[in-house]
């Protein structure tokens, strides 16, 4: 196992650490905990936004707090979802009085602990909202089965969501706003590598030199199929046809897309992507009016990217545009 | 049961998820995201650092200390089902400074109990529920049959092992799994697993009683 | 070889394409001559500013073209500096009337093909200085070799001599900051794995699964030796010592530090190495002011980091901390 | 050597070079950043392109084209070096319809003269210089013995390839390379061995004369 890292056990601890050293303007981090929460948390009158989830796919979420974005993260383990103790701890100090919003990837693991803290949280009298994403269109969605995996929308949303919050927005107008970008937006990914988990010290699949898999989510896993490396092009074209299937986007509309890095794969390649995407969707006269290109949510050292598009309205550009100001994400600050 | 025999399944099954720790996490790079292992060993890890603590709790109290121990530590799917299963269990022995066999039984019946209520799995979803349900459905008919609780248990436990084999050839609907879809099948669910290791340290314990 | 790519003979153009598509409100890209410039070029007196070197070092230099920083960049072939052609278009493309400044990084080929369009702008009568960086402390300094290489320090200096550059400064001026800068950082960098060349196919050099190479570069070339791979702490302690008694920093005085990805390495490695060098520095007392950590000046996909430090006084945060507005570095707008 | 001639060494020199693309791209992987093959192949390429347009030219304007079109399409270290070396040769045979042995070693002498005005390198250095610094003195010395073209071109070009592996132990101290320190020796230089393929591809269009 090839990293940069002292013992496995003190990975996310020590990578929090370095996340307060470099960010102590932005963010306080209680590393003990495992909570990353906002300077000025928490805001008077404001809904406070958190979100949390497994490690290893930095920089979402610790590196997503700050002003026009989320008021905490809770990192779990890797890739493994955090415990209810650290999102009720959060939630409580980023209440500012307007009440919480949990926005909750969707996997068991996730769900079922917000789910637990949510309710520690309801009886110490805040009100706390939760939205779970699942946009990963990869994954067949069924009312029997764990459903779609929550991926890219969760950064673009939490974007957006955290620009309307900062209007001082109620509770009910936040969480809609979520739900409105989580059915805005679709997601696909793929891997030419795997990853691998600290602890458990070995890849989590096995890949061949000439095959990748498609259709992954976030956490190392294999993914939907495993066939034969092709070019930027046609990898470009089996993530986007799903998700504009899926979406039903039409000529004439305009999107927010982002070319996300798994974590290995370095940008130029990801801006090969994007010219992949932006001729494609050209073709079908979709027009990109927002974009983002880089690693967002990644899979450890995962080479490999995703696609996310959300469909935009003038509400959704408006708090896509507004300003932000995050380890991570800034602009218009 | 007496309060030490729980103790000493609790320290077993530390002792088991450690041992068991790699082959669970190899369980979960197949089919999950490489961790079931290393979350379980996190959690009784924790519980282990209580064991001093822990000497002076009754059964009800010990039960429900690993419960709330694993909803604080361990995280992922398995926290909450764990946890959620452990406190129910508790629930179920209130009150009892030794446990008959009929009281063991319904232990394990709180114990699936709370995994169901919070899972929302049925039986034949690859989960843990696929090693639990034919465990409880042995217990019960072995208490039903007058046999020993260290037959109950023992058969418990044997029917959970042939219940984690038999997630194999299942289509995973539920858990992190189901995302494979049909490459979920030929793989062994790690949270089934797991479960069988639980109870046949149940059953260890409870030899020649 | 497993990338994201169509052709390796595309590859750069195509992610200058992808640059072009995602980032048009900045900057205008000349693909065919692979020159990245300014929107707004040539800002009426206003020094111009260009980089440029070879692809592969993705955001750095196209990525940091853009309101603060560069007017232009010339992109060469992967690995390969670009050509006078090239160079001396930038340079006529972004003379606003004050002069052209020349950022280069030290290595043969960047110096001489620069050199090259520098006396040909100049014939033209453009009034054109250069700066050459040279940071890399694991390069010996002699005036009989190639001297050091330029590597991290590029990055940080491009974004303080833009900021000065923005007021309106002469050229005499501009290129002096370029001098200051450069002689008050040194930089140091290893890698944990080789990295392709599109267009060679193959890693260019072999390292075992226990190996590291201390010491490089950032066109993949094999660094001073390999060693036995290393925690994070005594990686960190082996680049930052050289740099520190480099630069002779004393316990009190404060610098800017970047902890820079090699391209494949996921951030949370990259803040553990930031923790890492937190400590150390802040045993010696040394205070870290201002600082980055993420991917500026890669090689491709190769795992690893480098480290930079930059003495502060408080002329450089004060142009470090001006605004800024690039596809890879904003701040302040 | 007629202007036929110089089309011919011109054009085995863009053959040799894609076939040894990948050879001295190997040899730039193990001391330097794995493009020289790469690098001199584009360039190549860019004058193979330019073919049709060079029938027409004189001797000193073909040589002159390839020294710019290098200059303008390889980049690297090698593009500024080779074009100064093709553009002072051409200089150096100014006004020439045909080249005489004196007027190729001339030629010869200015190649070198180009990559020492501008790369400052002296023998001993581990670079292209190292390659043709016998060469010159090898075809200096065949020119004083009264040899054919042939033989001093062949002369050129066996020293140049002697001279090219003859940088294996030296430590390199200018280009890339010097980064390496003493992991510099023991390889053999990608420029040097660049240098020795354009002589030998010289001194085989002089064969019979
Ligand atoms: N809804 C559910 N009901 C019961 N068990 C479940 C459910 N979802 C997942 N599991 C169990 O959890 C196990 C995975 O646990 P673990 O790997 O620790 O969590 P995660 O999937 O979050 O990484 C699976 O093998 C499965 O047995
Ligand atoms: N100062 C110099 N003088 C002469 N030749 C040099 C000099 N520096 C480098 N070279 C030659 O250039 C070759 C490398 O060329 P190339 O790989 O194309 O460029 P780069 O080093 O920029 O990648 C070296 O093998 C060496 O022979
Ligand atoms: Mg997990
Ligand atoms: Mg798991
Ligand atoms: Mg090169
Ligand atoms: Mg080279």
């Amino acid at each position: 196992m090839k990293k940069l890292i002292n013992k496995p056990e003190d990975v996310v601890k020590e990578a929090l650490a370095g996340m307060q050293a470099a960010h102590s303007d932005l963010i306080s981090v209680d590393i003990e905990q495992q909570i990353i929460v906002r300077k000025n948390a928490p805001v008077q009158g404001k809904v406070g936004i958190i979100s949390g989830g497994g490690s290893g796919h930095e920089p979402m979420h610790g590196g997503f707090v700050g002003f026009g974005m989320l008021d905490a993260a809770c990192p779990g383990a890797v890739f493994t979802s955090p415990v209810p103790d650290q999102m009720l701890a959060a939630t409580k100090a980023v209440n500012g009085g307007a009440g919480v919003l949990h926005i909750v990837k969707n996997y068991t693991g996730d769900v079922l602990n917000f789910e637990m803290a949510a309710e520690l949280a309801q009886a110490d009298g805040i009100d706390v909202e939760s939205v779970v994403t699942n946009d990963d269109v990869a994954v067949q969605d069924s009312l029997y089965t764990a459903g779609r995996r929550g991926v890219g929308v969760t950064v673009l949303l939490e974007k957006i969501v955290g620009a309307l919050a900062e209007t001082g927005a109620p509770l009910s107008q936040v969480s809609a706003m979520a739900r409105k970008v989580n059915d805005h937006g679709r997601s696909m990914g793929m891997a030419l590598t795997s990853c691998i988990v600290p602890a458990a010290g070995k890849p989590t699949f096995d890949l061949g030199e000439d095959e990748m898999e498609i259709g992954i989510g976030i956490h190392g896993e294999p993914g939907r199929r495993r066939v034969k490396l092709a070019s930027a092009l046609e990898i470009t074209e089996m993530l986007t046809t799903p998700i504009v299937e899926d979406m039903d986007l039409k000529a004439g509309e305009s999107v927010l897309a982002m070319v996300n890095g798994m974590g290995g794969t370095p940008l130029i390649e990801l801006y090969i992507v994007f010219d992949a995407l932006h001729r494609l969707l050209h073709g079908k006269r979709i027009t990109i009016a927002r974009s983002l290109v880089g690693n967002y949510i990644t899979s450890l050292e995962m080479a490999g990217c995703s696609i996310t598009l959300v469909r935009l309205d003038d509400e959704l550009m408006k708090y896509w545009d507004a300003p932000v100001h995050t380890p991570a994400l800034r602009w218009g600050m | 049961m007496t309060n030490e025999d729980i103790m000493r399944w609790i320290e077993c099954t530390a002792d088991v998820l450690r041992e068991n720790r790699t082959y669970l996490t190899d369980l979960d790079s197949a089919i999950g995201d490489a961790d079931h292992g290393i979350n379980m060993d996190r959690g009784f890890s924790a519980i282990r650092d209580k064991f001093p603590t822990m000497a002076t709790m009754d059964i009800p109290t010990r039960i429900k200390t690993v419960g709330s121990t694993l909803i604080s530590t361990v995280g992922g799917a398995a926290g909450p089902l764990y946890g959620t299963a452990y406190l129910r269990a508790a629930g179920a022995v209130a009150g009892k400074q030794e446990l008959t066999s009929a009281d063991v039984v319904a232990m394990l019946e709180a114990f699936l109990g709370g995994i169901v209520a919070r899972g929302k799995a049925q039986p034949g979803e690859k989960t843990m529920v696929d090693a639990l349900t034919p465990a409880l459905n042995a217990a019960q008919q072995a208490l039903n049959d007058g046999a020993t609780i260290e037959q109950i248990t023992d058969r418990a436990a044997t029917a959970a092992e042939e219940g984690a084999k038999a997630t194999i050839p299942l289509l995973a609907t539920k858990g992190r799994a189901s995302y494979l879809g049909e490459r979920s099948i030929g793989h062994q669910d790690p949270g089934a697993t797991s479960s069988s290791l639980i109870l046949r340290c149940l059953a260890e314990t409870c030899v020649g009683k």
